[in-house]
């Protein structure tokens, strides 16, 4: 379970990014958040995965208590979830089966283990055949499919994904919000940061809409159109 | 298991980074080579000077002139007193026959000494003590005190070239202190800067692993393996240099000039490969313990 | 004008992401691009920016013959366009005020006009109040703005934007698009990468649709849905 | 207008990459430093030694023992054939009486030598002919030539020592190249390795530099302008450091041991002064013009 508690976040430039965020996600649920750019998502990611630290209140997720929570334990908590990033942030210098790999390399995973499962989530993402790629021979919405078996493959309680679609086509978007769907059917929660309007539309599922770092609503099913 | 298993990856990772920088790591093994070399060489020609000095024995040695009016009795008093100021230093009594023998010798078939030899009274040479001392300090008091001794006319000794000697082969040490400080310093900052290069190079490798949950101790020790191995492999390749230059140039030079003898390499073995090996590690350790230490604190 | 003559592009590694193109774009046109992931649309614009070279055929812009264009000449030839990037391309270590800068400082603009224009193009993408902030104390869709205006600034004659708008919300999203309308009646030519199915519908303007590496439908207005 | 803006805006750039990336700029500025600083001070060293040399005229003679028997003729002869040898020697015609006063002088008091300038019939010493060469070459054959000279008995010399210290110089000269060699190597390694870093850190710059249109002179000026600073400072650092050690450490080690005399640092400051500036801009140039040049053409 996630629970925000009063939590602000000011940068150091002095940007209030969220002001007393009040918000809890149980285990198990599909959140979308929505807002306008600028409005504070991906700061609420970084949050929850430790890149940054809440400047005021209360966040924990699970056992963590993030805002006290030590360096030393960062990777530990990073564990319990897969990250998909607006910008993919794939090891530029490994191939596509390394990168997926690598996840499981990092938590000491048996190589026999490996070998298993990373061919199963790289047809999940249908990139089989480019298996042997470097990133940078890979479309956009290629390397964000990456970055997508990479944050699957280590079986986390949680996934955060941010702007997952963004360069994907609609098929393709649609495709991969399925996935996520049926990650979440397996008990796993899904926070997923996100723009497209047509797809929060599609999926009847809990919406909670930033604006200036404030939450402004909260509730099941379809995009707040009146905000953005 | 899993620690087995994470460090055998890592070892692998580490052999991988010091093959992929390769250039760099080429010049830091050639830097650190270097600061061995000079340091062993210079060390171990000062302990090869050090060793002939002492064998050199006519450079420990004062002459003392006695006055051709002591008496037999004198004389023998004379030896006493001086064998007794030191248990160290040794009397002989030369008397002035043996004296132009010796000179005779020295000086070859030009100069036709003979007849002095004959006719004792012709000889000009006085009668002398010969006292050897093992260590030129205190051998300045010792040539006072026989200096001072009645009958003693006068004393020649070398002992200020001995001290000229041993300030030069110090100046020498000092010399390979101070290069092999600068070129440790230019080591380490060779390293650092191959580790850093190293870093760099996968600095957004390091930051997606700490994205996807991998431990400080995970991402440093290829880094560190790194290190250590350019730190032994240098150390090898300077002990086989070294080897290579004592028992074949250093010793081929000595030999030729006839300056003195060298002590065999295995003597010295030990602690030349100790001292490199320790050199290596420590640069290999601290250089890449500094960059990756400052990189991931960022 | 731009002419592609049975253009291909074969990367190294075997995969042919072009095949056989022939297209003609004149002088003040707006073209959408649109197709699946992979289909072959950033290629498509690295070969206009000389970052890829034709493998087969023939590619015209301007003056410039890109099949046989030498190294030397291509910083000439990426100065007559201005590029958004899927991944934005900015300089980490500038400000959004640099970055925009530098690319009138590349082609040896006075100061005085630097100081003129920048500002300008700030306050056309709404950052004026962000310009002393590094790209990464933005959020990604201020990230997109700034090579939006980086684009701009040095008044280019062609605009090239892959997926321009991926990582902005929809009302952001018509807004650049409008940008990019209003800069095309002025005589720019236009080329946007995109997947935003809402956007290509609304503006009735020309669509290159590409599959497998072919333009399989080139006609005015609306998305090809058929295809994706 | 266009080339001078943009000039002075690379310039500017350069600058400010020294400063960026300071441990590494030190790092290089210490290794070209102490690289400058060894060829430097092994070379005035050596110029010392065989300036000195050249002074030592004791060094530079043949002394040749004249027969006993040889009538004053004979020697007038002797001296025309010697003197005839070579345009390059002086040949001094030294009596027995001469060298006994000479002996006399250097032995002091303690050998009483004037019964023997008394009577010349008790003189030991022969006759001798003093020949002095002005250089080490060739003086092996004038000594055979003058050996084999009817009524000369012997002759005593030098020229073997003579011969040491000039190849012992030339030793130290070529240490002192190996080492300058070596350690310009590393220099040029290390100036590569911060260039690089430079390059590294930038790289995304660059890339995107590229992307707006920058022609590769725009991109590489700066790094030029980087290595440039780096090898010049060096070179005025050593040479600051090296007039110091010359004028100070060096010069008061030859007093203190009374060696020699030795020239003043203005003679050679040109050379100094030209060879640090040249060493210092070769390896700052090539350095970053490797490095930049390799990492634009990947
Ligand atoms: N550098 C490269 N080397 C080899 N293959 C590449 C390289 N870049 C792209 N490809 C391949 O070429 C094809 C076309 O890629 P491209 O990036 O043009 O697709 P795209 O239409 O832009 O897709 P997206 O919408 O996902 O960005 C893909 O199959 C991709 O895997
Ligand atoms: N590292 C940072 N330092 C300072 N300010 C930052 C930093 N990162 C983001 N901001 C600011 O914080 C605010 C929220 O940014 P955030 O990235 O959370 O927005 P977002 O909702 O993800 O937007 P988008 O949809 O454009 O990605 C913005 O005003 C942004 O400029
Ligand atoms: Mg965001
Ligand atoms: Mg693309």
């Amino acid at each position: 379970m996630i629970t925000f508690q009063n939590v602000s976040m000011v940068y150091p430039n002095g940007t209030a990014a969220l002001r007393n965020v009040n918000l809890q996600i149980n285990d198990g649920e599909f959140v979308f958040i929505v807002g306008k750019s600028g409005a504070g998502k991906t700061t609420l990611t970084k949050l929850l995965m430790g890149e940054e630290r809440v400047t005021g209140g209360q966040l924990h997720t699970g056992k963590f208590k993030l805002e006290k929570l030590s360096k030393r334990k960062i990777p530990y908590l990073r564990r319990t979830m897969g990250v998909v990033f607006q910008d993919f942030r794939l090891f530029s210098n490994k191939t596509v089966y390394e990168n997926i790999a690598f996840a499981l390399r990092v938590i000491g995973e048996k190589p026999s283990v490996i070998r298993k499962r990373v061919p199963v989530f790289l047809n999940l993402v249908e990139l089989t055949d480019k298996a042997d790629r470097f990133p940078d021979e890979l479309s956009g919405g290629e390397q964000q499919r990456v970055a997508f078996a990479r944050a699957l493959v280590n079986n986390p309680k949680m996934i955060i994904a941010d702007e997952p679609t963004g360069n994907v086509d609609p098929e393709m978007s649609k495709e991969l919000m399925d996935l996520l769907m049926r990650v979440n059917k397996l008990g796993k929660t899904v926070i997923v940061v996100t723009h497209e309007k047509d797809l929060v539309d599609i999926f009847k599922k809990r919406v909670v809409t930033i604006r200036d770092g404030e939450i402004v609503s909260d509730r099941a099913g379809g995009y707040a159109d009146e905000i953005c | 298991m899993k620690f087995v298993r994470n460090f055998f990856y890592l070892l692998g990772q580490g052999i991988v980074g010091v093959f992929r920088n390769s250039v760099m790591s080429t010049a830091s093994i050639l830097v650190l080579v270097c600061c061995m070399l000079i340091v062993g060489t210079f060390g171990l020609v000062v302990k090869a000077i050090n060793d002939n000095l002492q064998r050199v024995d006519t450079l420990n040695v004062i002459v003392a002139y006695i006055n051709p009016a002591a008496t037999d009795e004198d004389i023998q008093k004379m030896k006493k007193d001086i064998e007794s100021y030191s248990t160290d230093i040794t009397v002989e009594y030369v008397d002035k026959k043996t004296g132009l023998e010796r000179l005779k010798e020295e000086m070859g078939s030009e100069i036709d000494l003979e007849m002095y030899l004959r006719d004792e009274r012709l000889n000009p040479l006085p009668d002398t003590f010969e006292i050897n001392f093992s260590s030129a300090e205190g051998a300045e008091a010792l040539n006072n005190y026989i200096n001072n001794l009645d009958n003693i006319t006068d004393t020649r000794h070398k002992i200020g070239l001995v001290e000229k000697v041993n300030t030069a082969s110090k100046g020498l040490m000092a010399i390979a202190v101070i290069l092999m400080g600068v070129l440790l310093l230019v080591a380490l900052f060779v390293i650092m800067n191959t580790i850093k290069l190293g870093v760099f190079a996968r600095r957004d490798e390091i930051a997606v692993m700490r994205y996807v949950g991998a431990t400080n101790t995970f991402i440093i020790t290829p880094f560190l393996i790194e290190g250590i191995i350019i730190g032994t492999f240098s150390a090898c390749l300077a002990y086989g240099i070294q080897y290579y230059l004592y028992t074949q140039v250093i010793s081929d030079i000595v030999r030729s000039y006839g300056i003195g003898t060298i002590a065999p390499f295995g003597e010295t073995a030990f602690v030349v490969g100790a001292g490199f090996l320790g050199i290596g590690l420590f640069a290999g350790i601290i250089a890449s313990g500094i960059s990756i230490k400052r990189y991931l604190s960022e």
